[in-house]
């Protein structure tokens, strides 16, 4: 394959970004490298061109004073000069630091503080703002550099420029041979060991850490990843996750460079779905919620077809579930089946595809955590080629992925390409690769923690291999692994997890550690349970209205008691089903650090927040009483007040099933 | 459900502006007309051709310059009949002057005059708004058929008070008179109707079309904005009795054959376009083919369909039951889609587009 | 913003009707002097349009006469037409283009089944009034028909797509018609209603004037009939009601009155008009289809009058039915006659051109 | 952090004035004498209560309405019957108290339609849609699709106005107004009927034009928070008459303005 020995050919002599990119510049001078939709058509630059940007760019950051090793902070959402900023940064053996561009700006303050960040290359006013209201924390910020200009003519500019500025200096500059040259001996000088990036992982607990990645880390992981999936220059991707995820700067930035495909920029948070269908993705990543709520979306719009068209619907589903993975995975089917599974593609799948915008998608990953089996089967269903992938910042994302025609809804797949991954004698994973990060910037003890001196990174998981797959299956957090009082063996997220595979139920949060039985919080998802009320028309002022509704916790308690039957089923877990529940008055929210910015829940932040709630659990009462504090977007605190209802659920399964799972 | 939008991304300005942004409306489109020039008269009966093709197409364009007025700038006309009178004679006095100039041209050309005396007609159009002038183009109805019957001169004084179209070829085919086939009349008819129903949408989507819209939607901002009222809705007046001047030019020459104003040119006429107008659908050239074709039909329907499925009719009969028909299916349509054929041609598109899901 | 919104395009220096009057005098003396000057000779066009006419009417008073009574009796009929549109419009804002054929419809209906009762040989004044009532009963049935059928569906529509639904109102009733009766026209029982037949002549400005009786009968009629509508509106609760709708509709059922009724009260009193209108124009003519376009005529009527006014109906009706006949009679020959067919209209329009809303309508309130 | 600060105003030119203007119609007098001025660049606001004649007095300015008496002077020039789209030609833009798109149209025609004054190919071009007419629709467009960037409008920028809510309604006629790169931007009431969000929005939108193109603004608003945040200098009517002119400090310290508004709830 052409493209397997383009990827290998990236290897050894293009050992960096600044040096992938004059690769690509010349064996793919003419292709797209970056589309961005912006005043409502798509604008796209060739590689020969980006180089030559990112080249004026550099060099107006040399200007600026940008020396090797000095860390320059990235804010903002994917738009393509930050993504190009990247590079003109790491021509200089500088450092880019992507900061997640919602946080609020204490958590920026924390991070660009840490990262020592001299120059700062954000997006628009608000941004700037933000920066501007914390400079009196960051003492070594010399320089921000803005995208839009919209609102900040009036700025004073002694410390502010322009990206145009910048980049025409830049350009001047480039006229001069000296400083030309300078420039490319510092390119030719960087070596793939050098620190590439710095990625501050928002931890599930405690402040985030620099994850330090070196050129070979990210661009040796990329390939492989093109290797495994046999991805090339044709490929197109969306980029419309935070430029500080590790996700994103592999699959938007790094493999982008390597392979040489082009990213494409929406043109703005609300029209990333239009956006996705006008480009029609090839190659798709994105968490598990991302699936969640097309699918949800989906059957919520289904839900107002007319009778007809839904029984269609819902027959052709049926076909798929039946036939369409097998018809996937190449396994033999008979005709009829794909007869009837060709008129699908027609009238349901095909259309689907279309308005998903993954008509022509020929990979599509999903990672970050666990997806609902349904939901992940619901679109291998449908023919898209979707598969599961374990990956950590730390391993420069590629751990374990699934290759095609093996894929299995609970497993997260085989070791990726030159990765070895062992489980240690209390389950938890470990894994050693290419992609294995330096270690976490001025933080040698927890870097220790982590990664061994012979190489070897603690995931932090827990997980085992199936031994009938060979696949790597992930449990749950290591330490989140416990017991209740009883010694059963209580996996809160593997609980979550078949909790929050209903439509109705957005996020979950089991306690249990350590006690007699196992509770749960529950977050209703506006979009599914908001349409049903307006279907049976029950009329509700508030999210936290809602969560209360009778009709509510009716639907909710029938789908935990599933769970709990589900449960049961399973020796390993039949202790752990939920004996008493509650719904939460407010949807569990980032900038409250009750999730992280991936969207993680942070179970021990809820559990302290929600004390009163939790005690209430457990002390055999009714309802229980929160007072909250909330954050609002624009920094302001508010206070939520809430009394909520407790509901006790029957348990499943014998004494004995309990008693063996204990034992 | 045959849409697939993903992957066609739009990188100029030009392209997203596009009357037809999507592939498969462009495939679409070029279906038809390849169906309407080589289909049509390799396969269509010459009775299809003469009762329902050539009568649809004339219509097309006159409702296409009714709805330019009134569905697009909101002025109702009750005299498009006058105008297309005025095309027929202007044309039959053109050709007969100079013979020597091909009939297309003059065909064409004739539409300047009926342009001409529309915008005359126009100029109440500042003050009078409303049923008022819908009225005081009836003046203009009224007043333009008593020209055409009383002034012999603009039908060469023929004893039978009529025009009579003479042949006219080109190339050495004839395209008007007794000699010219079918085919022919349509094929020519067709590609005028073509031509003028892409420059239509041209302005349309343009500043002018723009503009209309606006005096239609809120005259008062449009004025607060710098558009001019009277110029913007005399050019509509212009526009729009050109295209009606051209079909009734067209109605003469190339399917009449020769008739006289007060059947071919009345108020009736006038009020059958605006009904091709409304049912079809304000504000929207499809529309107007759409009226055009279900107006223009359905009497042929009704008089060959029904025999067909055998219920018998006596002439007399099927005209009346022509009229009970068509009222009770105008009232029909306002009642089922006040917006015309256009709007559930739409809504079906976007149901297609959004399929499966139902928005 | 009440008041404030009210146009100030309104607010003019000189009043129109001083401007008009005064061009107008002007124009008359000018012709005048000119004449005098023997600047237009007989037989030219000049001559024709601005000297003869007049000259005629001051030779030959009594035909002068004769004309405008002509014109009188015609304008009456045409202000019964209007007078069944400003109904409909005013309380239901609905332009009814059918009104002429309602007319042509209620006149048919009554003869057709006058001829039924003759055929049993049931005659006479009875049979003949019995046939109004029956004629009356269909009208009703038709308003009740339209307000089910065409009003209700289409409530808070635009009015233009109103305005389309009479038309199809109007192909169903030829339809109907036509299929029912025949399309043959037919002659109105007029004696059998013991309309008058015959003339009064008397000289009077050494010429001989003639008056049909029908024509006076006409003329009483239509005045009593305006006279009992009035009385209708002012004085009775439902009239109230309707005038009530024509203001708001909000207003009309807060008074507690519904829509519905109304519409139906509305459309029947326009077929009460109509037939009365029906049973007049087939004793002068005879019932056909070709009355309906009688109903055309009618609007510019409806423009001079105004669309929700009554008396200009009536004035509008006068104007044209004698502006109509003086011009064709005076002016006709000189274009060939048949000027009768768009006179109207332009006589309508240069009204229109000072008065966009008529001579009592409603003034125009231009608001943002 | 806004442009022109209220001190470089005070020396600022005045771009417009308006002199003893009163308007009558027939009895009722809704304007008496009432002069003030615009400065180049600056917010202006204009508050009163119910039927203070505020709308007619921005209907005078933009040539809707003649005043009666006294004059209006322009950039200098004084037109006793200026008529709306000559106003509109010399640079006034307007929006309205309840919105007046063009509801047949899209967001993006909408806007297109405020370049109108701004276009000016033949109708041969035109009827082409081709060569010139179609470079300089594409010109506008440019310039429209800046618009509706600033205004964070792309998701609905072929969305019939008709189908919008009324906060975005809102904002798409304050775009139309802006692509006629108007001297003068008159708002009429640009956030009645807004809830918070969408009203801080809008204010963030209106600072901007006012920094970003330097637009000067005359504004209706009831919502007194939301003038004194905005606005340089304040002018109050009641009854047609003025009252109060000044900083927003000084209107709200002015006895009769307080008198004006006890009572009235807003």
């Amino acid at each position: 394959m052409a493209n397997h020995a383009d990827a290998r050919a990236v290897s050894g002599a293009h050992d960096t970004f600044p040096k992938l990119l004059a690769l690509n510049a010349q064996r793919f001078g003419t292709r797209p490298a970056t589309r961005h939709k912006d005043l409502g058509i798509w604008h796209s630059w060739t590689w020969s061109e980006v180089r030559d940007i990112v080249r004026h760019f550099a060099l107006g950051l040399r200007a600026l004073g940008l020396r090797r090793g000095d860390k320059v902070a990235i804010v903002g959402s994917n738009r393509p000069r930050l993504y190009w900023s990247m590079a003109a940064v790491q021509s200089w053996g500088g450092v880019p630091v992507p900061v997640y561009a919602d946080s609020v700006a204490d958590e920026m303050a924390y991070v660009l503080e840490h990262a020592e960040a001299s120059i700062a290359v954000v997006e628009d006013q608000e941004q700037v703002d933000k920066l501007l209201s914390i400079s009196d924390r960051l003492p070594k910020l010399t320089h921000i550099i803005y995208d839009e200009e919209r609102g900040l003519r009036d700025y004073d500019h002694s410390r502010m420029h322009s990206f145009e500025q910048v980049q025409a200096n830049g350009r001047a500059a480039a006229a001069d041979p000296a400083q030309a040259k300078a420039l490319d001996d510092e390119i030719a000088a960087s070596k793939g060991s050098d620190l590439a990036i710095m990625l501050y992982t928002s931890g599930t607990t405690g402040r985030p850490k620099g994850v330090m990645l070196s050129n070979d880390n990210v661009i040796i992981s990329a390939r492989n990843g093109g290797l495994f999936d046999r991805l090339n220059e044709n490929e197109e991707t969306i980029a419309y996750l935070p430029l500080a995820w590790v996700g994103d700067n592999i699959f938007s930035y790094g493999q982008s460079y390597v392979l040489g495909f082009c990213v494409n920029c929406p043109e703005s948070a609300a029209t990333v779905v239009e956006d996705r269908r006008e480009v029609g993705t090839s190659y798709a990543f994105a968490p598990p919620r991302v699936y969640e709520n097309l699918l949800t979306q989906t059957m919520v719009r289904m839900e107002d077809a007319g009778p007809f068209k839904k029984k269609m619907f819902h027959y052709f589903l049926g076909v798929a579930k039946e036939w369409g993975e097998k018809i996937l995975n190449k396994e033999p089917v008979p005709l009829v089946a794909r007869l009837k599974y060709a008129l699908g593609e027609v009238l349901v799948y095909g259309p689907l595809k279309n308005r998903f915008g993954l008509t022509s998608i020929r990979v599509g990953y999903t990672a970050g955590e666990a997806i609902g089996p349904e939901i992940f089967r619901f679109f291998r269903s449908l023919g898209i080629n979707l598969k599961q992938l374990y990956g950590q910042t730390e391993a420069s994302v590629y751990i374990t992925a699934q290759p095609d025609g093996e894929i299995h809804a609970d497993t997260v797949g085989k070791p990726n390409i030159d990765v070895e991954v062992k489980i240690d004698e209390n389950g938890e994973v470990l894994y050693r690769s290419p992609g294995v990060f330096l270690g976490y910037y001025k933080d040698p003890e927890k870097t220790a923690e982590t990664k061994t001196p012979d190489g070897w990174v603690r995931s932090g998981d827990a997980g085992f291999f199936d031994p009938k797959t060979g696949h790597l299956k992930i449990i749950d957090r290591a330490k989140d692994v416990g017991k209740l009082r009883s010694g059963a063996l209580f996996a809160p997220k593997y609980v979550e997890n078949k909790l929050k595979f209903y439509p109705n139920i957005k996020e979950a949060v089991a306690f249990g550690q350590d006690r007699d039985f196992a509770t749960c919080f529950l977050n209703i998802d506006l979009t599914a349970v908001g349409s049903w009320a307006e279907r049976n028309n029950v009329s509700y002022g508030s999210y936290q209205e809602l969560a209360g509704h009778p009709e509510v916790i009716k639907t909710l308690t029938a789908h935990v008691d599933e769970v709990n039957r589900s449960l049961a089923g399973e020796p390993m877990m039949a202790g752990a089903q939920i004996r008493r529940f509650l719904i939460l008055h407010k949807e569990l929210d980032a900038d409250d650090g009750e999730l992280t910015r991936t969207q993680k829940v942070r179970r021990g932040f809820i559990g302290e927040r929600y004390a009163p709630l939790v005690t209430a659990l457990y002390d055999g009462s009714k309802r229980g009483h929160i007072r909250t504090e909330v954050t609002f977007e624009d920094g302001r605190k508010g206070v939520i007040e809430g009394d909520v209802a407790i509901v006790d659920m029957p348990l499943h399964g014998t004494a004995d099933t309990f008693r063996e799972a204990a034992e | 459900m045959f849409y697939r939008e993903a992957g066609q991304y739009k990188t100029t300005y030009k392209a997203d502006m596009a009357v037809f942004p999507l592939v498969q409306d462009r495939i679409g489109i070029i279906a038809i007309l390849a169906i309407a020039f080589i289909g049509v008269p390799l396969l269509a009966s010459e009775f299809i051709i003469l009762s329902v093709m050539v009568p649809f197409l004339v219509f097309a364009l006159a409702a296409i310059g009714l709805n330019i007025l009134t569905g697009y700038t909101g002025l109702i006309s009750l005299g498009t009949g006058a105008f297309m009178g005025v095309g027929a004679y202007a044309c039959y006095k053109l050709t007969t002057i100079f013979p020597g100039v091909n009939i297309i041209v003059w065909i064409i050309v004739s539409g300047f005059f009926s342009a001409a005396i529309g915008v005359v007609f126009g100029l109440p159009s500042l003050r009078i708004k409303g049923f008022y002038l819908a009225v005081a183009t009836l003046a203009a109805q009224f007043f333009l058929q008593w020209c055409f019957v009383r002034i012999p001169w603009l039908y060469n004084y023929n004893a039978s008070g009529a025009i009579e179209v003479p042949e006219r070829t080109l190339f050495g085919i004839a395209i008007t008179g007794a000699r010219a086939t079918p085919e022919v009349r349509y094929l020519v008819l067709l590609s005028i109707v073509v031509v003028l129903a892409w420059l239509a949408s041209n302005l349309v989507h343009g500043r002018i079309g723009r503009s209309w819209m606006a005096v239609r939607d809120m005259d008062i901002a449009a004025e607060l904005m710098g558009i001019r009222l009277l110029p913007t809705k005399l050019l509509a007046f212009a526009v729009s009795s050109f295209y009606c001047g051209v079909a009734g030019a067209c109605m003469m020459f190339l399917w009449y054959g020769g008739g006289e104003a007060n059947d071919a040119f009345n108020v009736n006429q006038s009020f059958n376009v605006l009904f091709m107008v409304i049912i079809g659908g304000l504000g929207s050239l499809i529309g107007s083919f759409f009226g055009a074709f279900f107006i223009s039909t359905l009497p042929t329907i009704l008089k060959f369909g029904v025999p067909a499925i055998g219920i018998p009719l006596t002439g007399a009969f099927a005209e009346h039951l022509t009229h009970v028909m068509v009222g009770a299916l105008i009232i029909f349509f306002l009642i089922v889609e006040p917006h015309g054929l256009a709007r559930l041609w739409q809504i079906a598109k976007q149901k297609l587009r959004v399929w499966p899901f139902p928005y | 913003m009440t008041d404030a919104t009210i146009s100030a395009r309104e607010a003019k220096p000189l009043p129109k009707w001083a401007v008009v009057t005064g061009s107008i005098v002007a124009v008359v003396i000018a012709i005048v002097l000119a004449n005098a000057a023997g600047l237009m000779p007989k037989g030219t066009l000049l001559h024709g349009a601005l000297i003869k006419p007049f000259v005629d009417m001051v030779d030959l008073p009594d035909l002068f006469v004769q004309t405008i009574w002509e014109g009188f009796v015609g304008g009456v009929l045409y202000a019964l037409i209007a007078l069944g549109f400003v109904l409909i419009f005013k309380a239901s804002g609905v332009f009814n283009f059918a009104q002429g054929i309602m007319v042509v419809f209620a006149g048919l209906t009554l003869v057709g089944v006058y001829e039924k009762f003759a055929s049993f040989g049931f005659t006479g004044m009875i049979a003949a009034y019995l046939a109004v009532v029956v004629a009356l009963g269909v009208m009703f049935l038709l308003a009740v028909a339209v307000e089910r059928v065409v009003l209700r569906p289409l409530v808070n529509q635009p009015d233009i797509i109103l305005f389309m639904a009479t038309f199809g109102l109007t192909y169903l009733l030829i339809g109907l018609g036509e299929t029912i009766y025949g399309g043959s026209a037919k002659v109105m029982i007029a004696d059998q209603l013991g309309l008058p037949k015959g003339a009064i002549d008397f000289d009077i400005l050494g010429g001989r004037v003639t008056l049909q009786k029908l024509d006076i009968a006409a003329a009483v009629i239509a005045v009593a009939m305006i006279a009992v509508l009035a009385f209708f509106f002012q004085y009775t609760r439902i009239g109230r009601a309707l005038r009530a709708v024509a203001d708001s509709h909000k207003a009309a059922l807060s008074v507690g009155i519904s829509l519905n009724q109304i519409w139906i009260i509305v459309w029947f009193t326009a077929g009460i008009v109509a037939l009365i209108t029906g049973i007049m124009w087939g004793a002068r003519s005879d019932v056909s289809f070709g009355l309906q376009t009688i109903a055309l005529k009618a609007l510019p009527v409806l423009i001079l009058g105004g669309f929700t006014s009554v008396p200009g109906a009536i004035v509008g009706g006068l104007i044209i039915g004698i502006g109509e006949k003086i011009g064709e009679f005076y002016w006709g020959p000189l274009f060939g006659n048949g000027i009768e067919s768009w006179l109207a209209y332009v006589i309508a329009l240069a009204f229109l051109m000072f008065r966009p809303q008529g001579l009592f309508g409603d003034k125009i309130i231009e608001r943002i | 952090m806004r442009a022109p600060s209220a001190t470089d105003i005070a020396a600022g030119e005045v771009i417009l004035a308006v002199e003893n203007v009163s308007l009558g119609f027939g009895g009722v007098k809704a304007l008496t004498d009432v002069s003030f001025d615009i400065r180049k660049g600056e917010v202006r606001a204009i508050i009163g209560p119910n039927g203070a004649g505020k709308t007619s007095m921005l209907n005078c300015i933009n040539g809707f309405y003649h005043p009666t008496e006294g004059r209006i002077t322009f950039k200098g020039k004084t037109r006793p019957k200026m008529r709306p789209h000559e106003a509109a030609a010399g640079g006034i833009a307007r929006t309205f108290q309840n919105v007046a798109l063009f509801k047949g149209m899209s967001t993006l025609d909408n806007i297109m339609a405020g370049r109108t004054l701004k276009m000016n190919r033949s109708f041969f071009w035109q009827i082409l849609r081709h060569g010139p007419a179609m470079d300089e629709e594409i010109e506008h467009r440019k310039f429209v699709e800046e618009i509706i960037d600033f205004l964070e409008i792309q998701h609905i920028r072929k969305v019939p106005v008709g189908k919008l809510p009324y906060g975005l309604q809102k904002r798409v006629e304050l775009g139309r107004a802006l692509a006629m790169q108007p001297d003068v931007l008159l708002l009429d009431e640009p956030m009645a009927g807004m809830n918070l969000e969408e009203k801080e929005d809008m204010c963030r939108f209106i600072l901007d034009v006012s920094n970003q193109y330097g637009t000067t603004i005359a504004l209706i608003e009831h919502d007194m928070g939301v003038v004194m945040d905005l606005s340089d200098r304040v002018v109050v009517l009641e009854y047609g008459r003025k009252i109060a002119d000044g900083t927003p400090d000084e209107v709200k310290r002015d006895q009769r303005v307080i008198d004006a508004y006890l009572g009235v709830a807003h």
